[in-house]
């Protein structure tokens, strides 16, 4: 077995074990975390079939960002723990079954017989100077521009429904602005008016 | 390739809306409470000048553009000025529901124009890419548009609904295209089908990626058995967004189901036929029976939505270009119905009082005999009474089915079309033999009147002549 | 192209295990002597009621959800400055566009107020 | 020498690979520690104070240079408190999740013309993939804790992490447009020329953006509002004692080093000489070498410490204010600017 393979079992064990304690951890903040090694195993795997863009790309976006909103939400906010273990034990064997299921249909669809090595010809190992990124560059700004420029309109809606679903002013803040407070006149604050004196009743 | 102005033409309604709505997000942040109505007229104006420019670039040929990725074919033509025009309808309904509830900000209309653009996007695409691009485009507005109205538990309730099943439509179908790109190696559709019909793709996995593309694209239809979402997100959101949510997007589905299953998976006919059959005999049956015992209007309507979404897929299972052209016909009549039906339920709205039920809409001929009448045409038209247009597209759906040999599909059809004769005739009389039992006036807008009496009206004019819409539907599959 | 990552691999786990070796020096050298005032979360003073993980202001939530967006932005960006001299003018005009709808965006998060934190 | 050189090459891939990684890391810790020293040193002159100065070796004073082992001793005897209620694993993974990424973002660095361990060809963003990790061991210590300041603190430095790696992410982007490749050693050698070719004056604001966003991403001062001593004690790491509060400091310093480090390569010629190459071709320390880049890094290095002495804290609003209003908005312009610039060849960095 090259080292190569043998990495392969490493990251892709690490990789299932990491989803199935996503799943049956019962501190969201754990099953988070898990997913995270989880991304990192599958980032092991990109690389290892030469795809070192996407590789980091998954790391930087999908641990570095994405996760991170995860965690902020799944540590923030009070999630009632055992009501979603009672809905998970209700429901395992349904999930169990799809779950088979899914895996017989898999081994079925991409099992060796279709995608093995006698169907499929491995691909030839990418010369040293090869780049990924700019492999990937050059099909997306020539093959896949409207596609790109469809993604840029998502990303947009993507800000938009976040704001406008979220963004509310707050009206019981007390926020100073200084530069305010320095430039304010005497006049501003402070009414000065001429009044006749009263006479004594 | 080479791109200017000359090259782009067939593109040019998807980039004008795009500037355009991008213009409309940037000037509407400028606005006011009080001139926030110029947005809507900005909104209105986008989608007329699409239509326009897509009357431009119309044609009989097909143009390729984007390596591929992009298609204008006269399909997508008629398919375009349909669903830009039902969404003009559709906005301009929902702006007094909008001012009435006191929601009116710029982002209904801002995410109504981007959902509008993802769905020319989907009309227009020629890869499983683009395809899957537009119709992301077009859920995320809808799953923002479902949240609009932030104070209310139900619209974010409906919304957390639709956005986890639309989520998990969207996973199966991108499973099922990963596994077609898997097999065929392509993923212009041309292509892919041209390596169907070479015999050199793996079957099994086709079929398997076909199997998840189905279940996909009825889940985003809304067909049964994956139809859970449809009434609760119908009635949750508010009325504005299951107007439009309820009307152009079916124009949509029926480009993407056009362009996966016949474009790009045509010489598997066999295969998906069988499985529409399944999901067009069951939608009919379950939304037509289930509606009976809804007394929620929106709820009602959104059955009688499943119903119809089985009489669509009806004509594309057929296989035939008259098939297509008869579900064409019945998706773009049904689309400007639904919008229509909306539209009253709209209208029917005030201050404070959201018009949810059936009992809503007694005693509306004593009210306004102009509304009631327009919601009659609207009624027996989704009913299929003649000689409104509704009729004529389950007649030309009929004829398609049975021209194939599959009479006895027709007659489930007309079955079940009977049965839900029932509860629109019961809409129809409640409004006119019922006493009202809310007699507040009923106050619409100048443009939301005159919009709806086209609307109604149309029910009418397309049932008499049927030829001119029909000859177009035609025209787009004789290339 | 993979045997120039094998180092990478290999310092990312030693750069972990060594967090854990000096972690793991401090537990075998130093005292383990807990009492329960020593291991109370700190405080000003009194007693810790309520839980420590609390709700908060929702503009932390949009401010990750805005970073995710920028993130793939970057992402994005950094493929097409690699191959800037390849595509050219319309891969440069693809990403002037691209930049030109996320500005879009950013003048409505600004205009919006998402931006400020009073 | 020859049998040395033999030896070497007879060692297993992966031993060679240890031995490399251990040459990288060793210095690297003894910086770590004596930049602790310099800290207090310089800040203490700055001051007006004498820093550190009792503490040496074989009982001579030698200006307090015995100081940071004599703190790495303190910290190891410390015994290490774990709070009640606090999730004890994730309360020990989070400083190893810290220093981890800080250390493993050398493997791409190139100390001098070819002389690198791992020569990937997407080295700037495995770089900026690892810096965005660095926000874990933050959210994480603060969540374990079970501490409302821990908690305060990491939400605010969190926060604050991922607005400004926004700022450093475009800033890089600049640079590769400048420089047309993702490798580092490239990047120095695009750089080819005299001071006036470095990436410093062409990428003008993106070098401040950078290096400043740097600070705020390390949370140093005047960033350091997570630690905020005066409002919430000590932030994110005030549960922490002996080896994991120390865990945590190194980590920070190993980041700000970091920051200097890449800062000099990418924006100051790395390892080029600042005279023109025809000047000072095989003179001895003037010609392009390591020492130029240590040189370069140690300068930024004090900056960190200069800022710290002279500015006062920024208030949060202020910082996410810069993040988002100022420093993103900069760095769009001038990455568009610097792609006119490539596109039209036009100045003379650019042929």
């Amino acid at each position: 077995m090259s080292f190569e393979k043998f990495l392969f079992y490493v990251f892709a064990a690490i990789l299932v074990f990491a989803a199935v304690m996503v799943i049956t951890r019962k501190n969201p903040v754990h099953s988070a975390l898990f997913l995270v090694l989880a991304f990192f195993n599958s980032a092991g795997l990109w690389m290892l079939a030469e795809a070192e863009f996407l590789a980091i790309a998954l790391v930087l976006v999908y641990v570095g960002a994405v996760m991170v909103l995860f965690l902020f939400v799944v540590m923030m906010l009070d999630i009632n723990i055992a009501e979603l273990r009672a809905g998970f034990v209700r429901n395992a064997p349904v999930a169990i079954l799809v779950a088979i299921a899914m895996v017989i249909e898999l081994v079925i669809v991409v099992g060796p017989q279709r995608f093995g090595l006698d169907e499929v010809a491995a691909p030839a190992a990418k010369p040293a100077g090869y780049s990924n990124t700019e492999e990937l560059g050059l099909a997306l700004f020539t093959q896949h521009l409207y596609a790109f420029e469809i993604a840029a309109v998502i990303l947009l809606v993507g800000i938009v429904a976040a704001i406008g679903l979220t963004m509310r002013r707050r009206p019981d803040t007390k926020s100073q602005d200084p530069s305010r407070q320095v430039t304010v006149k005497a006049k501003d604050r402070l009414r000065v008016i001429k009044m006749d004196a009263e006479e004594k009743a | 390739m080479e791109y200017n102005l000359a090259s782009l033409q067939p593109a040019l309604p998807e980039i004008f809306l795009l500037s355009a709505a991008c213009l409309i997000l940037v000037i509407d942040l400028f606005l006011t409470e009080r001139t926030r109505l110029l947005t809507y007229g900005l909104s209105l104006a986008a989608l007329a000048g699409a239509v326009a420019l897509t009357l431009y670039a119309a044609g009989p040929e097909r143009e390729i553009l984007f390596h591929g990725s992009f298609v204008r074919d006269p399909m997508s033509d008629v398919l375009k000025i349909g669903l830009l025009l039902i969404s003009l309808f559709a906005f301009v309904y929902a702006k007094d529901y909008l001012i009435e509830l006191d929601i009116l900000r710029g982002e209904y209309y801002v995410l109504g124009l981007f959902g509008v653009l993802g769905m020319l996007v989907m009309i227009s695409a020629n890869s499983f890419l683009t395809v899957y691009l537009g119709l992301e485009l077009l859920a995320l507005c809808l799953y923002a548009l479902v949240a609009f109205h932030r104070d209310s538990g139900a619209g974010a309730e409906a919304a957390m609904k639709y956005f986890v099943l639309g989520a998990l439509a969207s996973g199966m179908l991108l499973y099922g295209i990963s596994m077609v790109y898997g097999a065929t190696g392509q993923l212009t559709f041309p292509e892919v089908a041209g390596v169907i019909a070479g015999g050199d793709a793996d079957q099994t996995v086709l079929v398997f990626g076909l199997v998840f593309i189905v279940v996909g694209v009825s889940f985003k239809f809304g067909a049964v058995p994956f139809h859970m979402w449809v009434p609760d997100v119908y009635q949750g959101a508010p009325t504005s967004v299951t107007l439009f949510l309820g009307s152009a997007p079916k124009i949509a589905a029926f480009a993407l189901t056009m362009r996966l299953l016949v474009d790009g998976m045509g010489s598997l006919v066999e295969q998906w036929q069988n499985m529409l059959i399944i999901l067009a005999v069951l939608s009919m049956a379950l939304g037509n029976v289930v509606a009976i015992a809804q007394s929620n209007v929106k709820r009602m309507l959104a059955y009688s939505t499943i119903s119809h979404v089985g009489f669509i897929f009806l004509g594309l299972l057929a296989g035939t270009d008259k098939g297509y052209t008869a579900a064409m016909f019945y998706a773009i009549t049904y689309a400007l119905t639904a919008a229509g039906g909306f539209g009253v339920i709209t209208m029917l709205c005030r201050k404070g009082f959201d018009a949810e039920n059936l009992h809503d809409l007694k005693g509306l001929n004593d009210r306004s005999p102009w509304l009631a009448f327009m919601m009659l045409l609207i009624m027996f038209s989704m009913a299929g009474v003649p000689p409104t247009v509704g009729f004529f597209a389950k007649l030309f759906v009929l004829d398609a089915v049975i021209s194939v040999d599959m009479v006895w599909l027709a007659l489930v059809a007309v079955f079940f079309s009977i049965i839900g004769a029932f509860y629109y005739i019961r809409a129809v009389k409640m409004m006119y033999f019922d006493k009202p039992i809310d007699t507040a006036p009923l106050a619409a807008s100048m443009d939301t009147q005159v919009m709806m009496s086209i609307n109604g009206l149309a029910m009418l004019g397309f049932g008499l002549f049927p030829a001119a819409l029909l000859g177009t539907c035609r025209a787009a599959f004789s290339g | 192209m993979l045997e120039t990552y094998l180092p990478v691999l290999i310092f990312i786990v030693i750069g972990t295990a060594v967090g854990a070796a000096m972690i793991g020096l401090g537990f075998a050298l130093s005292p383990n002597r807990p009492d329960s005032e020593k291991n109370s979360p700190y405080e000003c003073g009194f007693e810790a009621f309520e839980d420590s993980r609390m709700k908060f202001d929702v503009r932390y939530y949009l401010v990750a959800i805005l970073f995710i967006i920028f993130d793939l932005e970057i992402a994005f960006l950094f493929p097409w400055a690699v191959v800037l001299d390849q595509i050219g003018m319309v891969g440069f005009w693809a990403m002037m566009i691209f930049l030109g709808i996320l500005v879009v965006g950013f003048i409505y998060e600004w205009k919006k107020g998402a931006l400020e934190w009073e | 020498m020859d049998a040395v050189i033999a030896l070497w090459t007879e060692l297993p891939v992966v031993i060679q690979i240890v031995m490399k990684i251990v040459a990288i890391m060793l210095p690297l810790m003894l910086l770590v520690a004596y930049y602790t020293y310099a800290e207090r040193k310089i800040i203490g002159y700055m001051q007006v104070r004498m820093g550190p100065n009792r503490v040496g070796f074989f009982g001579m004073r030698l200006w307090g240079l015995g100081q940071p082992i004599a703190d790495a001793v303190k910290l190891m005897f410390k015994e290490i408190i774990i709070p009640t209620g606090a999730s004890k694993t994730l309360f020990l993974i989070a400083p190893m999740l810290t220093i981890g990424p800080a250390l493993a973002a050398w493997a791409v660095f190139p100390f001098d013309a070819g002389l690198v361990l791992a020569d990937v060809n997407a080295g700037l963003l495995y770089i900026l993939a690892m810096t965005s990790l660095g926000v874990y061991g933050v959210i994480i210590a603060g969540w374990a804790s079970n501490s409302k300041y821990a908690f305060l603190g990491s939400i605010r430095s969190a926060a604050q992490i991922i607005s400004y790696e926004i700022a450093m992410g475009f800033a890089l982007v600049g640079v590769l447009v400048a420089a047309g490749s993702l490798n580092l050693g490239d990047i120095v050698n695009a750089q080819q020329g005299s001071v006036f070719h470095w990436f410093w004056l062409p990428l003008l604001p993106l070098f401040l953006v950078y290096f400043i966003s740097g600070v705020a991403e390390t949370n140093r001062a005047p960033f350091d509002v997570a630690e905020g001593e005066s409002e919430i004690v000590a932030g994110f790491h005030v549960e922490y004692s002996g080896m994991t509060f120390a865990v945590f400091f190194l980590a920070e310093y190993a980041n700000m080093i970091l920051i200097s480090a890449l800062s000099a390569l990418m924006f100051m010629g790395g390892w080029l000489s600042p005279l023109p190459q025809n000047w000072v071709d095989g003179v001895f320390l003037l010609d392009d070498g390591f020492q130029w880049l240590l040189l370069k890094t140690f300068a930024f290095m004090f900056l960190f410490l200069w800022f710290r002495a002279t500015f006062p804290r920024y208030r949060y609003d202020q910082i996410m204010r810069l993040g988002w209003k100022v420093f993103i908005p900069i760095t769009i312009v001038w990455i568009v600017v610097v792609s006119v610039m490539r596109v039209a060849e036009m100045p003379w960095w650019f042929n």
